[in-house]
């Protein structure tokens, strides 16, 4: 999938998280995480949020995410909530989101 | 929930009766409201309203929540809807100015802080990777030298006063680099000046031509410049401006000096170059000064050139006279596109 | 024989309630996909519920859907991403006629089918929202094998009346018939919601109503009302005892194989055993009533 | 005198060395003069005062936290003390909070080298969790403090107490003048203990001003400035009502362990701390009161709105306070003749000659971690930044008969339940129950009390339980990173060091 607009999903509201994504030039993920909950979370964050673009076949574009302590679920459909906007993907393919 | 707030988005200036609420709410949290802004984001609990938030293109201002309701959690919703109104107008990147107290509670929105003048006033941004990724862009741009000059113009229109500078600061410096500013709200547009600094300067050695950003005399940066009209411009707003060069965009580069024109007819020119001596050079900052060259203008026939005197001249239609201070190519520029009337 | 007392209303967009609306233990959840959500949000909030259905955290608690109508952009994407997630209930708004419940049948099956979800599992309820969900009620009852209950809501069906919500008058007529059709169809019947969360005084009183017209519950806006509820639904501590008895007689009745039930004395019949059963379930879910 | 006299005795031996009389001013000088009389202790500026208490560097300096985020003293006092040049003092406020981050400048240019307080938020825990301070910060509980005090290990030169209102004698109270903060519990102990005590006060009022929280003996000098603190502020953060429907569910069942403990019969007696859901149980405790028929003796501790409402109500007999945590609590203390202000040394010093918390039945108290032991920690956060306060907690929990700590299984992704608290402040053999949205604990050394709520019904699990549900929502956390640095020791109630803080790894 391909990011060709910028969008927003989220919000910054406690348990949620605000997702941003803008497409890049070259052919890299540019992956930046803020979350309060970083110390004890990081590290599991990002593995949710890159298994969700590999999902997603993202290979390029800038995704910025402010965490406020959301759950998995709450990051994975926030993420593809954003990059699904980001593509202007109108067709679900709703196995692979899963 | 029926005791929940309800958020939307108006225009103040449409609908009177609700700026005048909004100026009511504003007041009551020691802020002023601001022309400027096209859009708002209101919050209301029943009738009432408890929470505002303006947006003025990629500028966020006049945040207020009605004492009372002062929780997180409704200021949180709050900039979560501007931040989705601004992308619907386009905007992804956003700006905020607030007094520095504030600075942690915009943080937890989300918000990172690019520049502070103490006590008054902060500039952020909403983004992590904003400056950062940007000075790490300028810095591919490296050149090697004791002394390293930078010059930001409008070049509104390029002029032979503009080439002169330019000349003269490559030839002191080991290398220049040439920024134009990328606001698109001058007279002449940004394409076409850069296109005719590019041309103006090409013979000149020793110098990098940039484009200008956001983070340099852009409505963010300095958003009474393009405003002359205003008068005097508030200290802040040059300050502002110029600690993000020194602390940012000069240590990116290793720009050692900055050079300007002296200003004889613009005072909004004339009292930036001012501050400059003081915000790049004086003032109480962690990153090293840069030191400011100011060149006396180089004049035609005991005038200055100046871009502001072109522009008189093109509107009183004396085209002899515009001759003898821009470089062929700028005249070629203004006259192909009927900007002689 | 589930109980359904209480049905929470989350609105689909909001990650925060979505991460914690379990704790409160209704016992149904309706993730609102359609007013509750903004135009905006509609995407946003079809992921949010796709993925929270499938947290654990909801594993041992009935999920229900509010989906958006199928006459709009969103209604089947919305049934799309449910079904699949393994939603227990799809609750269809604005309910007219059987017609309505049999195109969402269809499609329920469709996708059932292409996702390899058990044909049929997937149950649903339909809302009415109208004069004519009304007066349709016992057909949009019988509609399908998959109906579990039929839901009033009272917002939109006081506008298609030319009146607007009061004492309770104004919907004296829809509550009856909805009920009357769900009992004829062997489904739930459910009320529409309560919107003053801070009275709790009229929230009573409404519940008193309608536990005594014989709904099965109601549909709720906020956490607070759900203990209050489910006080006012449970049983006294005098019928927890005559229910008790009554199923010591019928069980020792089963056990000596006698064909008649009875009771200090007296024939007891079937649908009193039923009831009793219902007012011990009340009793074992949230005790007596305080 | 007559002199004759006097020459007479002189020669007396048997009073060799002693002084003579010579006239009634002669250790009184200002009884010579009605305005010295009557307003010796009347400083025209802090900084005279200052001068005046022999301050030295390196001293110890202390302050009460009564207004909490509205305080206006702690701050102003200090940056005075910093203008003047001093250097390497020791900072003993009974808490401090989120407005004192000013004091990081302080800390940074030596003027403060030493803290001990009940507690930290904010910025300034925040630093000195990054290591801002050489010496680490000395945590105790407000019992411990004055234990502290009484031991001599923090002794107290200087004492700037600020009130609202006092009369040109020093005698003050919380209840009268404008910036009322009710109870002066935590200033008592500093008057009655500090070599010197300069009260700061808003206003005088008419001579004696009663009831005289602190009295006149006990202070030196008295300056009045222009504002000691903000009581709007007071019960920003802490003690606040709330709607959120979460919080009133641990409330509701908070209410329930306490009807089913044990110990709910007439004439029993509570403590409830600041916290949103213990606020709250109060409320639910009202029904269940009137319904049995139960009316408690007397309520300890932080008293706020909600306890002074059932007391109102006839509920509570008497209301104990050291820490008045609203308006509603300042103005019924001042109304009340059965709401009564003691010390931290009445309410809870473990040496005291008698505490006030050793009568408690039944105690609500928060938490920021619990450990599997039942250990409890209200001082870091699971990011091991401290952002909280010691304060009653582990005094209360040692001697109260049952302990109840509330808190929600999960704040936004951060479980409450770990293998182990990054920080004890109160020792797991001292909590009986444990009250979560998702569920009840009761400590394995009380089967009684488990054994009781299970038989009313309630949702009793095991804490391996609960923390086997939070985990399978939230994951797994990673454990936190300290650096060796120790930048707080807690202090136990009784002085002992229970745990220590470590400085974050950046």
């Amino acid at each position: 999938m391909k990011i060709v607009k910028e969008a927003v999903a989220g919000t910054l509201e406690s348990s949620d998280l605000l997702v941003k994504v803008a497409p890049l030039a070259d052919d890299k993920v540019d992956l930046v995480i803020e979350s309060e909950v970083m110390r004890q979370f990081g590290a599991q964050i990002r593995k949710v949020v890159e298994e969700t673009l590999r999902q997603l076949g993202v290979r390029s574009g800038q995704i910025v995410i402010e965490d406020k302590g959301a759950l998995d679920c709450a990051i994975r459909a926030r993420v593809q909530t954003a990059v699904l906007r980001g593509a202007e993907c109108k067709e679900m393919n709703w196995s692979a989101l899963s | 929930m029926s005791d929940e707030i309800v958020f939307y988005t108006t225009d103040p200036h449409a609908n009177v009766a609700e700026g005048a609420e909004i100026r009511q709410l504003l007041a009551q949290c020691d802020l002023d409201f601001e022309e400027s802004i096209g859009q708002f984001v209101l919050g209301r609990h029943g009738r009432s309203l408890v929470a505002c938030a303006g947006l003025d293109g990629n500028i966020v201002k006049c945040v207020a929540t009605a004492p009372g309701y002062r929780g997180e959690s409704l200021s949180l919703k709050l900039m979560s809807e501007v931040i989705h109104l601004a992308l619907e107008c386009g905007h992804l990147h956003l700006f905020l100015y607030t007094h520095p107290k504030n600075v942690s509670f915009f943080e937890g929105c989300g918000f990172y802080e690019l520049a502070e003048v103490p006590g008054y006033v902060s500039l952020m941004e909403n983004t992590p990777v904003g400056i950062k990724g940007y000075c790490g862009r300028l810095q591919k741009k490296r050149e090697p030298g004791a002394k390293i000059g930078c010059i930001v113009m409008n070049a509104n229109p390029f002029t032979l006063g503009h080439q002169y500078l330019v000349r003269l600061a490559a030839s002191q410096c080991d290398w220049l680099h040439l920024f134009v500013v990328r606001e698109d709200v001058s007279r002449f547009s940004y394409r076409d000046r850069f296109a005719l600094v590019q041309s103006g300067v090409a013979d000149i050695p020793g110098l990098t031509l940039h484009h200008g950003s956001e983070y340099m005399v852009s409505r963010a940066t300095f958003p009474d410049y393009f405003f002359k009209e205003k008068g005097i411009v508030g200290d802040c707003c040059t300050a502002i401006d110029l600690l993000l060069f020194r602390e940012y965009i000069a240590p990116a580069l290793g720009i050692t000096h900055r050079f300007v024109g002296t200003e004889p007819f613009c005072a909004t020119t004339r009292k930036y170059n001012n501050d400059m001596k003081h915000w790049l050079q004086a003032a109480d900052s962690d990153a090293v000064p840069v030191t400011v060259v100011e060149v006396p203008r180089t004049a035609c026939a005991g005038v200055p050139i100046s871009a502001s005197e072109v522009r008189r001249l093109l509107r009183a239609g004396d085209m002899a006279h515009v001759e003898s201070l821009v470089p062929r190519n700028t005249l070629n520029y203004l006259t192909h596109n009927d900007y002689v009337t | 024989m589930k109980l359904r007392r209480s049905m929470l209303f989350l609105p689909g967009a909001n990650a925060a309630m979505l991460s914690t609306a379990f704790v409160y233990k209704p016992d149904s959840i309706m993730f609102d996909l359609e007013d509750a959500v903004s135009l905006r949000e509609k995407d946003a909030a079809r992921l949010l519920v796709f993925h929270a259905l499938q947290n654990p955290a909801y594993a041992d608690i009935e999920t229900v859907v509010r989906i958006n109508p199928l006459n709009t952009p969103f209604g089947l994407q919305d049934l799309e991403a449910v079904v699949r997630a393994g939603v227990d209930i799809v609750r269809l708004p604005k309910t007219d006629s059987a017609a309505d419940v049999h195109e969402l049948e269809s499609h329920v099956e469709r996708i059932e089918r292409e996702c390899g979800r058990e044909v049929g599992s997937t149950k649903l309820m339909a809302a009415i929202e109208s004069a004519s969900g009304v007066v349709n009620a016992l057909s949009i009852a019988t509609s399908s094998c998959r109906m579990i209950g039929i839901a009033l809501a009272g917002f939109d069906y006081v506008m298609d009346m030319q009146t607007e919500r009061g004492d309770g008058t104004e919907l004296f007529y829809a509550r009856c018939a909805v009920l009357h059709a769900a009992r004829v169809a062997k489904i739930d019947a459910f009320d529409v919601v309560y919107s003053d969360v801070n009275d709790e005084e009229g929230f009573l009183k409404e519940v008193e109503l309608i536990r005594r017209l014989g709904f099965n519950g109601k549909s709720l806006i906020n956490p607070r009302q759900i203990e209050l509820l489910h006080n006012a639904y449970a049983p006294s501590e005098d019928d927890v005892d005559y229910a008790q008895r009554v199923i010591a007689a019928a069980d020792k009745a089963e056990k000596e194989g006698l064909g008649v039930i009875a009771l200090n004395g007296k024939m007891i019949d079937a649908p009193i055993v039923d009831h009793a059963k219902r007012v011990l379930q009340k009793a074992q879910a949230s005790g007596v009533r305080k | 005198m007559n002199q004759e006299i006097r020459n007479k005795l002189l020669l007396e031996p048997g009073l060799e060395g002693m002084e003579m009389f010579e006239h009634f001013a002669q250790q009184a000088p200002y009884l010579k003069d009605l305005g010295q009389k009557l307003s010796r202790k009347i400083v025209a500026t802090l900084q005279e005062a200052i001068r005046l208490s022999g301050l030295q560097d390196g001293m110890t300096i202390s302050f009460h936290h009564a207004f909490r985020e509205g305080d206006k003293t702690i701050n102003n006092v200090v940056q005075i003390l910093a203008d003047m040049g001093f250097k390497n003092l020791t900072l003993a406020s009974s808490s401090l909070l989120s407005c004192n981050a000013p004091l990081i400048e302080h800390i940074k240019s030596g003027v403060i080298s030493r803290i001990y307080t009940s507690g930290m938020r904010g910025k300034l825990a925040e630093a000195i969790s990054n290591g801002l301070m050489e010496h680490p910060v000395h945590i105790h509980s407000h019992g411990g403090r004055v234990k502290l005090i009484q031991s001599g290990e923090l002794k107290l030169d200087v004492a700037f107490l600020g009130v609202s209102a006092c009369d040109e004698f020093g005698n003050a109270n919380g209840v009268s003048g404008k910036s009322r903060c009710g109870s002066l519990g935590y200033a008592k102990v500093d008057a009655q203990f500090a070599n010197k005590v300069i009260m700061l006060t808003e206003e005088f009022v008419t001579f004696p001003n009663t009831p005289a929280s602190i009295s006149q003996d006990q202070v030196d000098y008295i300056v009045k400035v222009d504002q000691v603190g903000d009581p709007s502020k007071i019960s920003v953060g802490a003690a606040r009502v709330t709607s959120n429907p979460r919080e009133l569910l641990i409330a509701r069942l908070a209410a329930d362990v306490i009807e089913h403990s044990g110990y709910f019969k007439d004439g029993f007696s509570l403590q409830t701390g600041s916290g949103a859901s213990s606020t709250a149980a109060t409320r639910f405790l009202e029904s269940r009161m009137r319904k049995q028929d139960i009316k408690a003796s007397f309520a300890l501790g932080g008293i706020t709105g909600g306890i002074v409402d059932l007391f109102r109500k006839g509920l509570i007999a008497k209301l104990v306070d050291t820490q008045s945590f609203d308006a509603d609590a300042a103005d019924s203390l001042r109304d009340s003749p059965n709401h009564i202000e003691v010390s931290t040394n009445e309410y809870a010093n473990p040496i005291s000659k008698g505490t006030y918390c050793d009568r408690v039945d039944v105690v609500i108290l928060s938490a920021l971690e619990v450990d599997l032991d039942f250990n409890v920690n209200v001082i870091t956060g699971s990011d091991g930044v401290m952002r909280g306060a010691s304060g009653g907690h582990s005094d209360v929990a040692a001697a109260a008969n049952l302990s109840i700590v509330v808190a929600p299984l999960i704040r936004s992704r951060i479980p409450t339940i770990v293998k182990h608290v990054t920080t004890v402040v109160t020792p797991g053999e001292c909590i009986g129950v444990l009250v979560t949205d998702h569920g009840i604990a009761v400590n394995p050394n009380r089967p009684e009390v488990a054994e009781r709520l299970k038989e009313a019904g309630l949702p009793v699990m095991t804490i391996e339980e609960l923390y086997a549900r939070s985990v399978a929502i939230t994951g797994e956390p990673a454990p936190i990173e300290f650096l060796d640095k120790i930048v707080g020791i807690i202090r136990y109630r009784d002085g002992t060091v229970i745990d220590v803080v470590r400085q974050v790894k950046p």
